[in-house]
């Protein structure tokens, strides 16, 4: 009766999993309390520039002598408030819009949606350039960047999500059941909307945090001496045939960062995929 | 006896997953000869597909295939290596896998997958490939396959998709043919012409290993049948003889468990289900012989009449079910006001063309209280539509529906909602209409108002549909299609509904287990007085449950009356060729190939089985 | 073929939306930044203009103009095709971008055809093989999760500044893009390497490929003829997007290779408030996009009878 | 006034051997320009190029020296409004243009015309009233008031001499036509600009170290914005010179055998920090003075410039005429303990909890606004540097980004800044005129961002700017630079150096007034 169910090849619980949560873990430790982690991240010391990893600087010194572990360590507040203020944001506004172009009958359904295609016909980053231009550069403003960027995005997948829900069974069962529409949409609609949503935004966060990495190495993200991620590796291009760890570690932070979100947000999204039939 | 093509002893099959290793198969003993058919029956998960397939050398991903014996031709295909495989499958061996409508690729033409083993064993040469095609795809009764072969899978009906998989696989002219569950999903007048063309290549010297769930089918196509249970076969023997007097109370159970459009209606208030036994006989745990030696040993598969062998230590010891006269439906008193009255529904859809449809036309019926009316018909004859319109789901283009007669459509949906209780429904798919997040207890309480005793009504309710209070806190997908039909029940039955619309209840379920549903909803009928308006494409299945039966066709009742009086003397050719087509478990002779019936499917109808 | 039509003809009128759309939300947002254009005009800092010669641009350029006024100019001319003159280049913005487009074509052309290429034969490689993906898997995770500007640093300092292989600056041959593409591909071909696998995968588990396999078919046939077809589906989709990583990528890879380009152009616009500049780059960013993804769509239709009559 | 010694310091001296004719030398230099004309445009590439093109009427020799070239010689009259120029004959223009005193009327005409929309050179010559074609060879400039820095002011290539004959043509069709060594081929926007050379010149400066035409073909100006990429492009060997070596590779390069690296200074005003007098806590000179001697100048000019730049403590580079030694005893130098000895004073007494001062509950905040295209050499980590010690001392250094239009209309005319940092490279004094005098505020297109505003001072640059005696000149612009840094108006960073990176290939390349590379006498040797 059911197709043969050519089970998939079992997985084993991976040790890199376990690592990307502590890796996670590490960085939300890092953004809150980095003075555990490390010194000021931007006392000059003009005697011991550009040095290598040694005592007193694990990762070494940058241009101006300051410790790039700190500055790695303080880097970390600015690339999650980038990427998770923007994913919070973007999902929050996404959400109420798709659900509104979802749910709110036709001209307003049809006004959202266009307004979504009209900031998804262009790559998010140019989006972000732009708002960027208008709202001039900083953390906050490429956070806000990025969520006009990713915000539509969103939309687009709560809408259909919703309008999956709305014409599922299970509503339909629930209106049989004499329920009324708000209680429909309070206990249904909205927590089957959201629990995809809410996996997606956690893939997003990586998204995020590179999107605002390349803003700001563009110059047009949070500005020195603020530590970024970013920035530090704008301004180590100027240093790459002299000093290679003023390039490696924030780069590898990000990478690393990104990774271990992205990995936490698929077990996530596996998980939730394994709960359902 | 010609030598057998086919040998297989001992055949086991074990795959590994995630939750530890399944013995899909276990010990299983088949031979088939050129021109014979066999036929393996069982229920879902006992292992079917899997014996099938390692004919094949594909058993899938992580088995573990031993056997004692495993021919095909006097070839060991335990020593095949990949190469051999492949030019064993599809020329030597052709294979129909269940469900034509993913097993065709869809993104190819039709004529594209039915060449393609002729392409692949190099049978045919471009210029003459599109003739070899047409010429397959006429013989399986593809009416204009010059057209079909053009066509994409989606563009076809449930029966083409079918015969066109089957074209397919005989398209090389393999000397052993394996058609798994041909048939489901097909209806009745369809699935009659699918077995035709499986009968045409079997007495064209084909051997024939027909895989079902359905003895019904099994018994028009089989010289031999095997039963297998869990993995093993529990039982094995010529058809005729096999199905006439089962020797292992697993038979006997399925027999009677088949809806019958003639004869007694039989009493299954006795049909238990539970799980196959891992230790001793697997069917120990629902038979009602078993004992302690059950129990704890399987037994050798031992002979028993005339050539047939029988895993029990009681074989024959079933007592024939009884047939209990339908004492179990309640008869409705004449005058009993109509709970719910349907006049001259009419239904129209926009195809994607543009242009319209008519789903149901001019429909007109009463539902009096406590009454069950059945409605039958072919796939896409408008039953679900109009249980729709009476669940006021959508409104109908014309007609009305009263609900003990006041108004009932043509309302705003907020003058409705305080009797929406009144009218409930079961689904055919339950799963899809629970919210997944849901555990089951909370699916069922979010049915009833919302008192202080909430929670034993929910426990009252799982007893009533007879569900065990331990799966309160499961989510649904973890539960068993019966279980989840049964949960289904339970939240319609909730808001004390005077009317149950149930749009196919059991069509996706296993005979035992859709014997049991059907006895359950006969009972609550008598119990809670509840009208049903059931739905179902299986004649016998209506039989079984309604009093009163209204015959479909292209959105228009063609017929309606008492359930045995239809059935017994049909009036419309329409009933009369439904009825003809239903497969039977008869006793006689298996039936010989018919004369190919002309094509009844409209060239037009795109719609797939539902 | 009416539907096809038909369909073409609300894809051109959203594009037709969308291009008016994008230009006035340009326009407003260009229009809501503090600061006087007249500046960026006369030459900026070092121009230090004097008021007559600001009044002079001023009336020039309509900067007096009540906003709807320069609204309609600014729509009007755009129905023209004339995206106006650049504030900093002095020269008509549709020279600027031509001269430009060609090094950024050649660049996001050639990662795209390089990403593609690799997660092509990257997932009809390991698809359905968990021991030879698991290191592809790996290095796909690593190569998404890495923002390019700092592949482009490392590529930069390893094989221009250390090993010399590659020039460091070139505007002309292939040899000064290898790199570039490196850089934009690696991204993308990890993404898409993983839905391509993905996408085999499902395929290669569905009852069709069991069909085809019970005729004997070979692997290789499976996997090119049957699998790949219903791969690209998803990847179809994500083309689109795909596509348009990789114009954004062009931005950040033209400061990184410092690479002449319409990324640098549509940056240094955008940091010089050069409205016309920006607003004609991202019109043309919005009708590139809607163009690709249209040619996606009609290609989708291609590869999949299914959706050939359902409408938009 | 005439001078005679030789003005270009001769690079390459190992320059052995015969010169050699013919190839193409690629230069490869940072940022790049918006247009050719040197009227029009104010960008240092203009100038870098178009020095190649064109020719000045006069050539500056020294710090306060000029000598002929186009024209042969020049007169001045008493009142020093008017200037009688003699051209030299027989020059001819790239276009064919023989050189009259027309074309000189047209050139300047051209400059301060609005329609031009000169950026730069207009500035140069504000009090230019008019030039009249006495004869063919004689043009007489006369000026609405006495103004000495003319003669300097003609000497650059901002106001070198155009054919009337291209300058006549439509502005889209601009072409840049000069008398210089090369001519020009082309320019391939954001690319490069190529030149090719001018077989028939002849009108080479004075202290000219070549005479005739140029040794090479052709001359290739790259705009490779990159400073990690120009460098790379150089020892790859993808081109043979390069502008601006980044001061962390200097040593790297010298040390490369078959490269050379070549230092300039740059005379006129240095990198320096101005301190915006007008607004807020700055107001008090107390303030100024501590905030510059919170700043360890020596230290962070070394660290981040590997020596190669030198920390300034005067706002005029070294190598600029009137440059006064003796000035940089009124820098408040660095003196953490003395710094914050006068913000006590200020009434900057008490630290909030982020170890910043205030005062009446705010906190001691300057506003210096970064304007990102502006950034070169590292002045942004320089930024990071003295933001870092200012805050020690407890004074906080906010730097918001802007973009032109608002870094113009809001923070230069507008005055909304406490800092701003600007270098101004012209080999004059009168550049302190340009910074200091309360006339020339930017917003009245001057260089006063300190909005300086002192009868004292604009009474010495005036001063200076009219008189004839050198004397006179030179203890004003001593005055001037005293006073400047006794009032802390501005805090020198360091003096421009031009880093020059150049393959071994190349020789002959010398260095004009404005440390500009002149390239009519290079030759690529083996
Ligand atoms: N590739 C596989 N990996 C793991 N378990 C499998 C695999 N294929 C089949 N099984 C298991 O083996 C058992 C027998 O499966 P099979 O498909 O043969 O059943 P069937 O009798 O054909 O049932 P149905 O009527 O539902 O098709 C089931 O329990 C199934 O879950
Ligand atoms: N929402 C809809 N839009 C368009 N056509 C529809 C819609 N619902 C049903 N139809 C069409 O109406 C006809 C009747 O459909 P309906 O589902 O009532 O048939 P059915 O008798 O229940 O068939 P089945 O046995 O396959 O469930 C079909 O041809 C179907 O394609
Ligand atoms: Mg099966
Ligand atoms: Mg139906
Ligand atoms: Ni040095």
């Amino acid at each position: 009766m059911t197709a043969p169910a050519l089970a998939r090849p079992y997985r084993k619980v991976r040790p890199g999993l376990w690592a990307a949560w502590a890796f996670l873990a590490l960085v939300c430790c890092a953004a809150l309390f980095p003075a555990l982690f490390a010194g000021a991240p931007d006392q000059v010391d003009a005697t011991a520039v550009l040095r290598g990893p040694g005592a007193g600087h694990p990762f070494g010194t940058d241009q101006l002598g300051r410790d790039i572990l700190a500055r790695v360590v303080y880097g970390a507040r600015a690339s999650l408030f980038v990427g998770l203020g923007s994913t919070l944001l973007a999902g929050a506004v996404g959400s109420a819009w798709g659900l509104l172009a979802a749910l709110g009958g036709r001209a307003v359904g049809e006004a959202a949606m266009r307004l979504a295609d009209i900031l998804l016909a262009f790559p998010g980053i140019l989006t972000a350039l732009l708002v960027v231009a208008v709202l001039g550069p900083g953390t906050r403003n490429a956070t806000l960047a990025i969520t006009i960027a990713l915000a539509p995005g969103f939309a687009r997948i709560v809408r259909v999500q919703a309008l999956v829900v709305r014409d599922s069974a299970y509503v339909r069962a629930a209106i049989n059941l004499g329920l009324r529409p708000w209680r429909i949409l309070r206990r249904h609609i909205v927590p089957n909307v959201l629990a995809p949503l809410l996996i997606l935004a956690t893939l997003n966060v990586g998204t995020a945090i590179i999107a605002g990495a390349s803003l700001s190495f563009l110059g047009l993200g949070p500005r020195p001496p603020a530590p970024e991620w970013g920035s530090m590796l704008a301004q180590a291009r100027n240093y790459l045939d002299v000093s290679w760890t003023l390039a490696l570690f924030p780069g590898a932070a990000i990478t690393l960062t990104v990774m271990s979100a992205t990995a936490a947000g698929r077990a996530l999204q596996a998980r939730y995929e394994r709960r359902e039939p | 006896m010609t030598e057998p093509l086919v040998v297989v002893d001992g055949l086991s099959v074990d795959f590994t997953t995630r939750h530890g290793p399944v013995r899909a198969v276990r010990d299983v003993s088949l031979t088939l000869r050129a021109g014979e058919c066999l036929a393996v029956v069982g229920e879902s998960g006992s292992g079917k597909s899997v014996t099938a397939r390692t004919l094949l050398g594909l058993a899938g991903q992580g088995a573990d295939v031993r056997a004692r014996t495993l021919s095909f031709a006097g070839h060991d295909l335990r020593r095949l290596g990949a190469r051999q495989w492949r030019r064993l499958r599809g020329r030597q061996v052709g294979y129909v896998l269940q469900d034509a409508l993913t097993s065709l690729d869809p993104l190819r033409r039709i004529g594209y997958e039915v060449a393609e083993p002729l392409e692949v064993h190099g049978l045919a040469t471009r210029d003459d490939l599109d003739d070899q095609v047409v010429g397959l795809l006429a013989e399986v009764g593809i009416p204009d396959p010059e057209v079909r072969l053009l066509q994409y899978p989606h563009e076809l009906s449930g029966g083409l998709r079918q015969r066109a998989l089957i074209a397919s696989a005989i398209a090389a002219r393999p000397r052993l043919l394996i058609a798994d569950e041909p048939t489901t999903a097909l209806d009745v007048t369809v699935q009659a012409q699918v077995l035709d063309v499986l009968a045409a290549r079997r007495d064209a010297g084909t051997a024939l290993l027909l895989i079902s769930h359905d003895l019904a089918v099994v018994a028009r196509l089989a010289d031999h049948v095997a039963i297998l249970y869990a993995g093993t076969v529990v039982e094995q023997g010529p058809a005729a003889e096999l199905l006439a007097a089962p020797a292992h109370p697993y038979t006997a159970d399925l027999l009677a468990a088949v809806p019958s459009v003639e004869g007694p209606v039989p009493d299954l208030s006795g049909l238990r289900s539970a799980p196959a036994a891992q230790e001793g006989c697997p069917y120990a745990p629902r038979c009602p012989l078993a004992d302690d030696r059950c129990r704890e040993r399987l037994p050798e598969a031992l002979p028993y009449d005339t050539g047939r062998l029988v895993r029990c230590w009681y074989p024959g010891g079933a007592p024939a079910s009884v047939p209990g006269e339908r004492s179990a439906v309640p008869v409705v008193p004449a005058r009993a006001e109509p709970v719910l009255t349907v006049r001259g529904l009419t239904k129209r859809f926009r195809s994607p063309d543009g242009s319209h449809r008519t789903a149901v036309d001019d429909v007109s019926f009463d539902l009096a209280a406590g009454e069950a009316l059945g409605i039958v018909g072919e796939s896409g004859s408008g039953k679900s539509t109009t249980a729709r319109i009476v669940l006021a789901e959508f409104e109908p283009d014309a007609g009305s529906v009263l609900l003990h007669g006041e108004p009932w459509s043509g309302l705003r949906e907020r003058d409705r909602r305080a009797r929406r209780s009144r009218i409930q429904l079961v689904d055919q798919d339950p799963l899809s209409s629970f919210d997944p997040r849901y555990t089951v207890e909370e699916v069922v309480a979010e049915a009833l108002p919302r008192t202080r005793d909430r929670g034993e009504r929910v426990a009252e309710l799982l007893g009533q549909v007879g569900l065990d209070p331990a799966i309160l806190r499961r989510r649904p997908g973890q539960l068993s299609g019966g279980q989840r039909q049964r949960v289904a029940i339970a939240r319609a039955l909730a808001p004390g509904p005077d009317v149950l619309v149930c749009d196919e209840p059991v069509s996706a379920l296993d005979v035992t287990v859709q014997a049991q549903i059907l006895t359950l909803l006969t009972r609550l009928r008598r119990d809670a007085g509840v009208s049903l308006l059931f739905i179902s494409h299986d004649l016998g299945v209506i039989r079984q449950v309604c009093d009163r039966v209204a015959v479909m066709k292209d959105g228009k009742v063609v017929e309606t009356g008492q359930v045995e009086t239809v059935f017994r003397a049909p009036q419309a050719t329409y009933t009369r060729a439904l009825l003809a087509a239903v497969p039977r478990i008869g006793p006689g002779p298996r039936v010989p190939a018919r004369p190919r019936v002309p094509e009844p499917v409209p060239v037009t109808d795109l719609k797939g089985p539902t | 073929m009416p539907p096809l039509a038909r369909w073409l003809a609300r894809r051109l009128a959203l594009t037709l939306f969308v291009l008016w759309g994008t230009a006035t939300l340009a326009f407003a947002g260009m229009r809501l930044v503090p600061g006087d254009p007249a500046h960026v005009i006369a030459g900026g800092v070092q121009a230090n203009a004097t008021p007559e010669v600001l009044e002079t641009i001023r009336a020039q350029y309509g900067l007096h103009d009540p906003l709807p006024v320069q609204y309609a100019i600014f729509i009007g001319r755009l129905v023209r095709a004339d995206l106006g003159e650049s504030y900093q280049l002095n020269q008509p913005v549709s020279t600027v971008v031509l001269e430009q487009l060609g090094a950024t074509v050649s660049l996001a052309a050639g990662a795209a055809v390089l990403g593609f290429t690799l997660a092509l034969v990257l997932a009809l490689l390991t698809a359905g093989r968990p021991r030879a993906g698991a290191l592809t898997r790996a290095l796909e995770f690593c190569a998404i999760s890495t923002p390019n500007f700092w592949i482009g640093i490392l590529l930069l300092g390893a094989f221009s500044f250390s090993l010399n292989w590659f020039p460091v600056l070139g505007e002309d041959g292939p040899r000064a893009l290898v790199l570039p593409w490196i850089t934009l591909a690696l991204p993308i071909a990890g993404v898409l390497a993983q839905i391509t696998r993905e996408g085999l995968e499902r395929a290669l588990g569905q009852p069709f490929t069991l069909t085809a396999r019970s005729r004997g078919a070979t692997e290789n046939r499976i996997r090119l003829r049957h699998a790949l077809r219903h791969a690209a589906l998803p990847v179809l989709t994500l083309s689109g997007w795909a596509l348009g990583e990789l114009l954004a990528g062009v931005v950040v890879v033209e400061t990184v290779f410092a690479r002449q380009g319409l990324g640098q152009v549509v940056v240094s616009a955008v940091n010089g408030r050069d409205f016309p500049v920006v607003t004609g780059v991202v019109v043309l960013a919005a009708l590139t996009f809607s163009v690709i993804n249209t040619g996606l769509d009609l290609l989708y239709r291609v590869v999949d009878p299914r959706v050939r009559q359902a409408a938009l | 006034t005439r001078g005679g010694d030789r003005p270009a310091t001769q690079a390459a001296a190992n320059a052995a051997g015969a010169p050699v004719t013919g190839g193409t030398l690629t230069y490869a230099v940072a940022g790049t320009q918006v247009s050719l004309d040197p009227a029009v445009a104010a960008t240092a590439v203009t100038g870098l190029i178009d020095r190649n093109i064109f020719d000045s009427l006069v050539a500056q020799t020294g710090p306060d020296s000029f000598g002929p070239w186009l024209a042969k010689e020049w007169k001045v009259s008493d009142d020093g409004k008017v200037y009688t120029f003699t051209l030299r004959e027989g020059v001819t223009f790239h276009d064919g243009t023989p050189l009259t005193a027309q074309a000189v009327k047209a050139s300047l005409d051209h400059v301060v015309d609005p329609a031009t929309k000169s950026a730069y050179a207009a500035s140069l010559i504000a009090p230019y009233k008019e030039a009249r074609a006495v004869s063919d060879l004689v043009v007489e400039v006369t000026l609405s008031r006495p103004f000495t820095p003319f003669l300097q002011a003609l000497s650059v290539p901002y106001l070198g001499i155009q054919s009337p004959a291209a300058l006549a043509k439509p502005v889209a069709e601009y072409r840049p036509v000069g008398t210089g060594p090369f001519s020009y081929v082309s320019w391939e926007k954001d690319k490069r600009v190529t030149l090719k050379r001018n077989p028939g010149y002849a009108a080479t400066p004075a202290g000219a170290s070549h005479q005739g035409a140029a040794y090479l073909d052709g001359l290739v100006f790259e705009f490779v914005s990159e400073d990690a990429t120009r460098y790379g492009a150089l020892t790859s060997g993808q081109v043979q010179a390069i502008a601006g070596v980044p001061p962390v590779n200097a040593d790297k390069l010298k040390a490369l055998s078959g490269f050379t690296l070549d230092t300039q200074e740059t005379p006129g005003l240095n990198y320096n920090l101005y301190l915006n007098q007008t607004r807020g806590p700055l107001r008090d000179v107390r303030v100024r003075r501590a905030l510059s001697a919170s700043v360890n100048v020596e230290e962070l000019i070394r660290s981040i410039y590997f020596g190669h730049y030198k920390a300034a403590r005067n706002p005029l580079s070294a190598t600029t005429a009137a440059y006064d030694v003796g000035a940089e005893s009124e820098l408040a130098s660095y003196n953490p303990t003395e710094a914050a000895r006068l913000l006590d004073e200020a009434g900057w007494k008490e630290k909030d909890k982020d170890g910043y001062r205030v005062k009446d509950g705010k906190r001691l905040t300057l506003v210096w606004p970064f304007w990102a295209e502006g950034n070169k050499d590292q002045r942004d980590v320089l930024a990071e540097g003295i933001q870092a010690q200012a805050k020690l001392v407890g004074i906080q250094i906010d730097r918001p980004t802007v973009d032109t239009g608002a870094f113009v209309s809001k923070h230069l005319i507008g005055g909304g800044y406490d800092l701003i940092d600007v270098s101004f490279a012209r080999p004059t004094p009168d550049v302190l005129r340009f910074a200091f005098a309360s006339g020339n505020t930017y917003a009245k297109a001057g260089g006063n961002v300190a909005l300086v505003d002192s009868p004292e001072i604009d009474k010495w640059v005036e001063e200076a700017a009219e008189t004839s005696d050198p004397e006179t000149a030179r203890r004003d612009y001593a005055a001037v630079q005293k006073e400047v840094l006794k009032q802390a108006y501005v805090l020198p960073l360091y003096t421009p150096v031009q880093l020059v990176g150049l393959s071994g290939k190349v020789r002959g390349v010398t260095f004009d007034a404005q440390t500009y590379p002149v390239f009519h006498g290079a030759w690529l040797g083996a």
